[in-house]
């Protein structure tokens, strides 16, 4: 067995002009360092949205408070939404995309690693864009799904819409370029014997959640796109004057929107689906069916988009439409569930951190789906719809699911990017912070929300009867969040410096990206394999589907890591690091950023104190020229140095 | 995107897969025929009156348009020759983009349009 | 650890890259992924013009002549004999390509040359159609301000001239290599690649046509 | 092991303490309650609830215990086997495919029963209401009476009323909690909403769609009350202004003459001491049977805003007097705005007409009293943030311009025209 080099310690290789420092982050094309940075970055934002989140508590901790004005508190919500699904959940998924889909597929790297690096410099660029509009007091308030009318011109006038549209677009470029990217990987860069059905869970979430990334993201960009000329150009898309149909942005916004909730759902399913079999030391149960369902629900997640529009009064056929079809994804979900149980049901389970996490995302998501049924009856919707029943749900979905899945992810796969392992100590301090604390935080809002309080309101009432409720959430349970969250961050920090080093395949898992060294070496695989198991590392020579290896204890082991071949002593072709990426992504960000600029020169003119919009054109012809430049400078520069 | 393959085998698909498969330049120009013959036919029809307001008419255009759709995707995009792959990567998307529309167009009350 | 079931193929040792999963090129499925995704970008488009189809409050209307409150006399907008004339000239320039590409096979430099400047010329006369198309319209009366179809219209029509525009830069980029290097048989998947984009933009431009222009 | 058990003692804390914040919430008041419906409509919508709330619980319960179960019993003990390695089990994966779509098929009949029984055609004979909504107030208008009014709803109970809800801006949703689901406002489309009120009482509205700065602000009132309450209502906002000045005259009012009687209860209004705000009791009201209108002193607690004033906005301690306030109005700014029926014509903010019967003042923020609405007349930009009201009050910072208001009204003036409009019974 040529399994020589895979024994043996990393040792990366830098041999460009880009050494070391912050310069080989800046110009890397490597998927595992874009995958750090997504993650790093995500986290971030993370707490930003958290922060955010912790201002709305503060605000709605009494009755009549004025801890934030109305303007404030408008934009907090804006902010936190479009923070946390767009800078937070999806990059962090993004992140384990990167790190994670060629390592489990058997390849070197992605199909456009520099493609790769542009998604990340893109989605960091479009992020502080939109958060920059925090510090001239105009961050985006018209709500994370902007309806319009009240995003037009006519009723927003400010530029905080304009930095949300903008941002958003930004946004939408990168995840499109970083569908396409895994895309092609994944069905082109398989090792021998990968076929689809051996592909690791995981991988086949992030496989099916690109599709739903490059089907629903052209949808909202269309969408956005409208709204940008009516602000900028003065078109008349959502024009209520002109006799515009404000359903037709709800309609593509949610045409996006639900594929949407379910990108950010899939990858943590696929996660746990990864964490649940290593933890219980018995494979996935039903792995067929745990891939049909995924695909089954990203398909009806495209027919199911309007049940967020049960008020709007579409009418009784398409009520009776969209409630029954969203119903239907119960069936694929509930399968999820219960197989998961199927796979711990007869395990050995092991109470590790990620283990706790995937645990909880299956008690607390299923709370979330419960909750989601109970929309999907449109008489019923009637009185939970824009009431603190949703915001119950949607964080039950998103905290209890996305998160939980994603902080197990974090947890478990953090040696393999590190070599260290995170403390389980506070790891398991932080899960039952966050359990606790997310519950308490979240339930009591079902209550509030049927007991008549509406979403979205800076402020209330005493003798409504939801006083109560809203203390013990900000009393209480987000206080527990906020010290779960440092207790990650925390542990994270110390972890990467001094956590416990351990061995390539600390947990015991069984998928292939576990037979690396770890860190893992820039090239990966010194060889590529030739995979003949669904769960490689759990596959005894012969093939028979003899019991998992005994896990190793988790102890540190202190030996200095033997160094490793480089890529240049295995012959392996590398990627040139390049900078060009990150130039095109900032011609990019300011060719949007332009706009803005424009967008205040047409209102200088109108108030007569400019005559042309010379200037902001001038800049937007400027970034995208330097974008087509950069553009063709990189494309026809080869990947690699020639050899 | 035009000029360097990001990592990849360009070589092992270009001339193998040529000619015998690949319809030849009789075909296409056959094919460019048939088009200009439907682009043709579909104007016709949109200068004869009575057809215009018969229930026919929209039905007749978007199938003539929908045959043109098919001819140029299956033989000078070759899907009809090439891996399935593709065709399930364009199709997929093409049907979810078709039903978008449809129910766009009952949502909206417009199916009235076709007729 | 059970490393046996990860066999190491010697054929695949380390230098060079290994061959692709599918044995089609990284970039061929990444094209048409894309195409899919444009399917619905031009899906929301197409639906947008549809929706808003017969809902503008004041003319100028697509098919029908109309009087303004003040008087004015508007003319019903779209010019079908010219917009024929200009779907031609899309679907030849489809043929074009098609020979440059096969051009491009046979290395047949001559003609690769010829076909792929007639593609972009014929781009070209496109987008000069639309140019003369785009002015008239304006002198009619109908701007991407004026009503619901001219917004809807413009922007619809207008994201496939960009289409159109981005794929004759292309096209000349590609005619440039072949003028000055000469594009290799080897290289043909460049040109395939193009050519599905190409013809993506005209199959888009058939939908458009019919749903658009003919329909009333 | 020991882990473990602790591990276990604070999932049981986990669940005790949902348990408990479940009981703490049923025990408290909740007078926005959608679980105790009003309507036949609320009640479908609450029998529905009902159901998905059982056998949701039941499928909750399913998965929660069967996953409790599993990680206690399958945990790792030291020195057990390694488990059996399943990879599967057809019969158990579609026995677990099949129940959850037959539980869903038991949902889905009554539910879409109810959608088309709820949103059939409302009988011929409804009381029609129209509901325009406008950022950020509402605006009722009743075209088979002519009644034009804002922020408070009159409806008998027993009767069907038809709501055809539109708005003059943004999006809106019109959301009576103990009464009906709500329906949203949509620009350029009429949408409908019927239901058959069941209990005299006094509800909370609210605006359930994110319409901007003041979205949370925008409340209004609903009294169901005896049709016989509800014809004296209506009679009632059908006359003129109650106020009759003789320097009004020209423009006599369109409706009947107005009586002494009203005149008289005009002044006494007047003449009540800015600050005497209403003590509110929390028993039904019973309404007022010279206006229709509910006695302001008797409304339970959940509908008397206690919104508290904003800090800085103070008030000279004068009298106004009605008669001044009378002229001043009519030459003032207000007009331009606000609509006293055969006063002044305005209908960008609500109709005056009758403003002093009314309880609250912008849209069920503040109580209708002498003070509050001096104070909202002075700077109301302040007292409801983003409102297109202008500042009124000379000395107060112009929310436009940023400087001090140099050519407002003196507190002398406002408080005239507080005490001409309070007494607009
Ligand atoms: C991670 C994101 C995520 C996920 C996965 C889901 C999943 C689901 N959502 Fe949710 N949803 C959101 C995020 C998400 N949602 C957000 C963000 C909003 C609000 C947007 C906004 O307004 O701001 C929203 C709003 C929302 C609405 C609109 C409410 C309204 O505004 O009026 C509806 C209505 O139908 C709905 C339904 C559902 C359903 C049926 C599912 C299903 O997929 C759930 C399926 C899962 C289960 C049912 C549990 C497991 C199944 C079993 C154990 C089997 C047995 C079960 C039964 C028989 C019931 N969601
Ligand atoms: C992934 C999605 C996600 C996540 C994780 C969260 C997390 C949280 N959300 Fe979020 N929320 C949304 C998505 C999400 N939310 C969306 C989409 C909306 C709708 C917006 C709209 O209506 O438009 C919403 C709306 C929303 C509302 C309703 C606002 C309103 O309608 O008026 C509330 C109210 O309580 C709320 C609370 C919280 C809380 C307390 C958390 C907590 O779980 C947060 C926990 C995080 C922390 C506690 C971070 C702690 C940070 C630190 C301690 C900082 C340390 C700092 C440094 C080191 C720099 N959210
Ligand atoms: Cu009106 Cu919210
Ligand atoms: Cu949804």
């Amino acid at each position: 067995m040529a399994t020589t080099y895979v024994a043996e310690r990393p040792h990366v290789a830098v041999h460009s002009k880009y050494e070391g420092g912050v310069w080989s982050w800046l110009a890397t094309v490597d998927h595992k360092k874009i995958g750090q940075l997504y993650l790093y970055t995500a986290i971030a934002f993370f707490a930003v949205g958290g922060l955010e989140a912790m201002m709305i508590r503060a605000q709605l901790s009494g009755p009549n408070l004025n801890v934030v004005s109305a303007e404030t508190y408008n934009q907090l919500f804006t902010m936190h939404g479009t923070t946390m699904i767009f800078m937070a959940i999806m990059p962090l998924s993004a992140a384990f995309f990167n790190f994670l889909i060629p390592l489990q597929i058997g390849a070197r790297d992605v199909a456009f690693p520099r493609l790769n690096a542009f998604s990340y410099w893109v989605y960091l660029l479009g992020s502080i864009f939109m958060n920059a509009a925090w510090f001239i007091h105009a961050a985006p308030d018209g709500g994370w799904f902007g309806y319009a009318p009240l995003t037009t011109k006519m009723y927003s006038p400010g530029v905080n819409i304009d930095f949300w549209v903008l941002g958003l677009q930004i946004l939408g470029i990168s995840s499109l370029a970083a569908g396409f990217n895994f895309i092609v990987t994944i069905i082109n860069m398989r090792a021998p014997g990968m076929h689809l059905m051996r592909m690791p869970i995981f991988t086949w979430a992030a496989f099916i959640t690109q599709f739903l990334i490059v089907l629903a993201f052209p949808i909202i960009t269309i969408a956005l796109v409208f709204l940008q000329f009516d602000r900028f150009f003065g078109t008349n898309f959502y024009e209520i004057r002109a006799g515009a149909d404000p359903l037709l942005w709800q309609h593509l916004f949610w045409l996006f929107g639900h594929p949407e909730v379910y990108i950010l759902i899939l990858p943590a399913f696929g996660l746990v689906s990864e964490i649940l079999p290593t933890f219980s030391r018995k494979p996935l149960f039903g792995y067929p069916v745990m891939v049909y369902s995924i695909i089954l629900i990203a398909m009806l997640g495209f027919g199911v988009w309007a049940h967020h529009m049960f008020a709007v009064g579409m009418g009784p056929i398409a009520d009776a439409v969209f409630g029954v079809s969203t119903a239907l994804i119960a069936i694929p979900t509930g399968v999820k569930i219960f197989n998961w149980i199927g796979t711990m049901w007869g395990g050995q389970i092991r109470f590790t951190t990620p283990m706790l996490f995937a645990i909880g995302l299956v008690a607390l998501f299923t709370i979330g789906g419960i909750s989601g049924i109970m929309h999907a009856q449109p008489p019923a919707d009637l009185q939970q719809t824009d009431s603190y029943f949703i915001v119950a749900h949607f964080h039950y979905v998103l905290f209890g699911g996305s998160m939980m899945g994603l902080f197990g992810g974090v947890y478990y796969y953090f040696p393999k990017i590190t070599g260290r392992l995170m403390s389980e100590r506070i790891g398991k301090l932080q899960f039952w912070l966050m359990f606790l604390g997310m519950n308490i935080t979240f339930f009591p809002m079902h209550f509030i929300g049927l007991n008549g309080m509406p979403r979205r309101i800076y402020t209330y009432d005493a003798n409504q009867g939801w006083t109560l409720e809203n203390k013990i959430i900000s009393y209480i349970g987000a206080p527990l969040l906020v010290l779960g969250v440092l207790a990650f961050l925390y542990n994270l920090v110390v972890s990467r410096r001094s956590g416990m080093r351990v061995g390539d395949n600390p947990w015991g898992a069984p998928t292939l990206e576990w037979s690396l060294p770890s860190p893992v070496p820039d090239y990966n695989y010194a060889v590529i394999p030739t995979v003949t198991a669904r769960y490689p590392m759990w596959e005894s020579g012969d093939g028979a589907h003899g019991p998992p290896p005994e896990p190793p204890p988790l102890v540190d082991d202190p030996t200095p890591r033997k160094t490793l071949p480089t890529a240049a002593q295995l012959h392996i072709p590398m990627p040139t690091p390049t900078m060009k990426p990150l130039w095109a992504a900032m011609a990019l960000t300011a060719m949007f950023g332009g706009l803005i600029f424009f967008g205040h020169q047409s209102a200088e003119i109108a108030a007569g104190r400019a005559t042309s919009h010379m200037q902001s054109l001038g800049v937007m012809l400027l970034s995208a020229t330097l974008f087509v430049i950069s553009l063709y400078s990189w494309l026809l520069t080869p990947l690699e140095p020639e050899h | 995107m035009a000029d360097h393959s990001d990592h990849g085998a360009a070589d092992a698909h270009a001339a193998p897969h040529g000619e015998e498969h690949h319809p030849t330049w009789k075909t296409y120009r056959w094919i460019a025929l048939i088009l200009t013959a439907i682009t043709a036919a579909e104007v016709w029809i949109y200068y004869i009156p009575s057809f215009v307001k018969s229930r026919a008419f929209v039905p007749v255009l978007l199938t003539l348009s929908a045959i043109k759709f098919a001819i140029v995707v299956a033989f000078y995009m070759h899907l009809k020759y090439d891996s399935k792959l593709f065709r399930v990567l364009f199709t997929g998307p093409l049907a979810i983009a078709v039903l978008t529309i449809i129910s766009l167009m009952f949502l909206f009350g417009h199916l009235a349009i076709h007729s | 650890m059970a490393t046996a079931a990860i066999a190491h193929d010697d054929t695949h040792a380390a230098g060079g890259h290994p061959p692709t999963t599918t044995g089609l090129d990284h970039k061929k499925i990444a094209m048409w992924a894309f195409i899919g995704s444009e399917c619905m970008l031009f899906a929301s488009l197409i639906s947008t013009y549809l929706i808003y189809k017969g809902r503008s409050l004041v003319g100028p209307y697509p098919h029908e002549a109309w009087v303004s409150p003040t008087g004015q006399h508007f003319n019903a907008i779209l010019n079908i004999p010219v917009t024929s004339m200009s779907t031609f000239v899309l679907l030849m320039s489809s043929l074009f390509m098609v020979l440059a590409h096969s051009a491009v096979v046979r290395g047949d430099r001559k003609y690769s040359r010829f076909w792929l400047a007639m593609t972009a010329l014929a781009g070209a006369t496109f987008l000069g159609f639309q140019a003369f198309e785009f002015t008239s319209f304006v002198h009619e009366g109908l701007t991407i301000r004026t009503n619901l179809f001219g917004s809807s219209f413009f922007t619809l029509t207008g994201f496939h001239g960009a289409h159109v525009t981005a794929g004759v830069i292309w096209l000349v980029t590609l005619l440039f290599i072949d003028m000055k290097r000469g594009l290799r048989p080897d290289e043909a998947l460049n040109v395939d690649l193009c050519a599905l984009y190409w013809h993506f933009v005209d199959v888009v431009w058939i939908a458009i046509f019919t749903l658009i222009y003919l329909i009333k | 092991m020991t882990r473990h058990l602790r591990s276990r003692r604070i999932a049981f804390f986990a669940i005790a303490t949902a348990l408990s914040l479940g009981l703490a919430a049923c025990s408290t008041n909740t007078p926005n309650t959608t679980l105790t419906p009003h309507s036949e409509f609320g009640r479908i919508i609450d029998w529905i609830w009902n159901e998905t709330l059982i056998l949701g619980t039941i499928v909750f319960v399913g998965v929660e215990l069967g996953l409790i179960v599993t990680i206690v019993k399958w945990r790792n003990r030291p020195g057990s086997p390694p488990p059996v390695q399943s990879h599967g089990n057809t019969t158990l994966e579609i026995t677990w495919t099949l129940i959850p779509a037959v539980v869903l098929a038991f949902i889905a009949v009554p539910t879409i029963k109810a959608i088309f029984k709820t949103q059939a055609k409302a009988a011929p004979n409804s009381l029609e209401v129209e509901v325009i909504g406008h950022q950020w107030w509402w605006e009722f208008r009743y075209p088979q009476y002519k009644i034009v009014t804002a922020n408070e709803l009159y409806l008998p109970v027993n009767k069907t009323v038809n709501f055809a809800l539109k708005t003059a801006d943004v999006l809106h949703s019109f959301w009576i909690p103990e009464l009906a689901g709500k329906r949203d406002l949509i620009s350029n489309r009429t949408n409908y909403l019927w239901f058959t009120p069941e209990s005299t009482y006094a509800w909370n509205g609210f605006c359930a769609e994110y319409c901007g700065t003041s979205h949370a602000n925008m409340h209004f009132r609903v009294f169901t009350v005896t049709q016989a309450e509800f014809d004296v209502w209506a009679a009632h906002q059908q006359t003129g202004p109650a106020f009759a000045s003789p320097t009004l005259s020209p423009g006599a009012p369109v409706g009947a003459p107005t009586t002494p009687a009203s005149t008289a209860v005009a002044s006494t209004a007047a003449a009540t001491p800015a600050g005497n705000a209403a003590a509110p009791v929390a028993v039904i009201p019973v309404a007022n049977l010279q206006t229709g209108t509910y006695d302001k002193t008797k409304l339970p607690l959940h509908v008397m805003p206690g919104t508290p004033i904003p800090e800085g906005l103070t008030f000279a301690s004068v009298t106004g007097d009605a008669v001044r306030g009378a002229t001043l109005y009519k030459s003032s700014l207000c007009i331009a705005c606000h609509m006293v029926q055969g006063v002044s014509p305005g209908v960008i903010g609500p109709n005056l007409t009758h403003v002093g019967s009314r309880t609250t003042i912008a849209a069920g923020l503040y109580p209708n009293d002498v003070r509050h609405m001096q104070l909202w007349i002075k700077n109301a930009p302040k007292m409801k943030p983003g409102v297109t009201m202008p500042v009124i009050g000379t000395g107060e910072i112009d929310v436009v311009t940023g400087k001090p208001l140099t050519a407002g009204y003196s507190d002398q003036q406002i408080a005239d025209i507080v005490a001409y409009l309070q007494s607009l019974k």
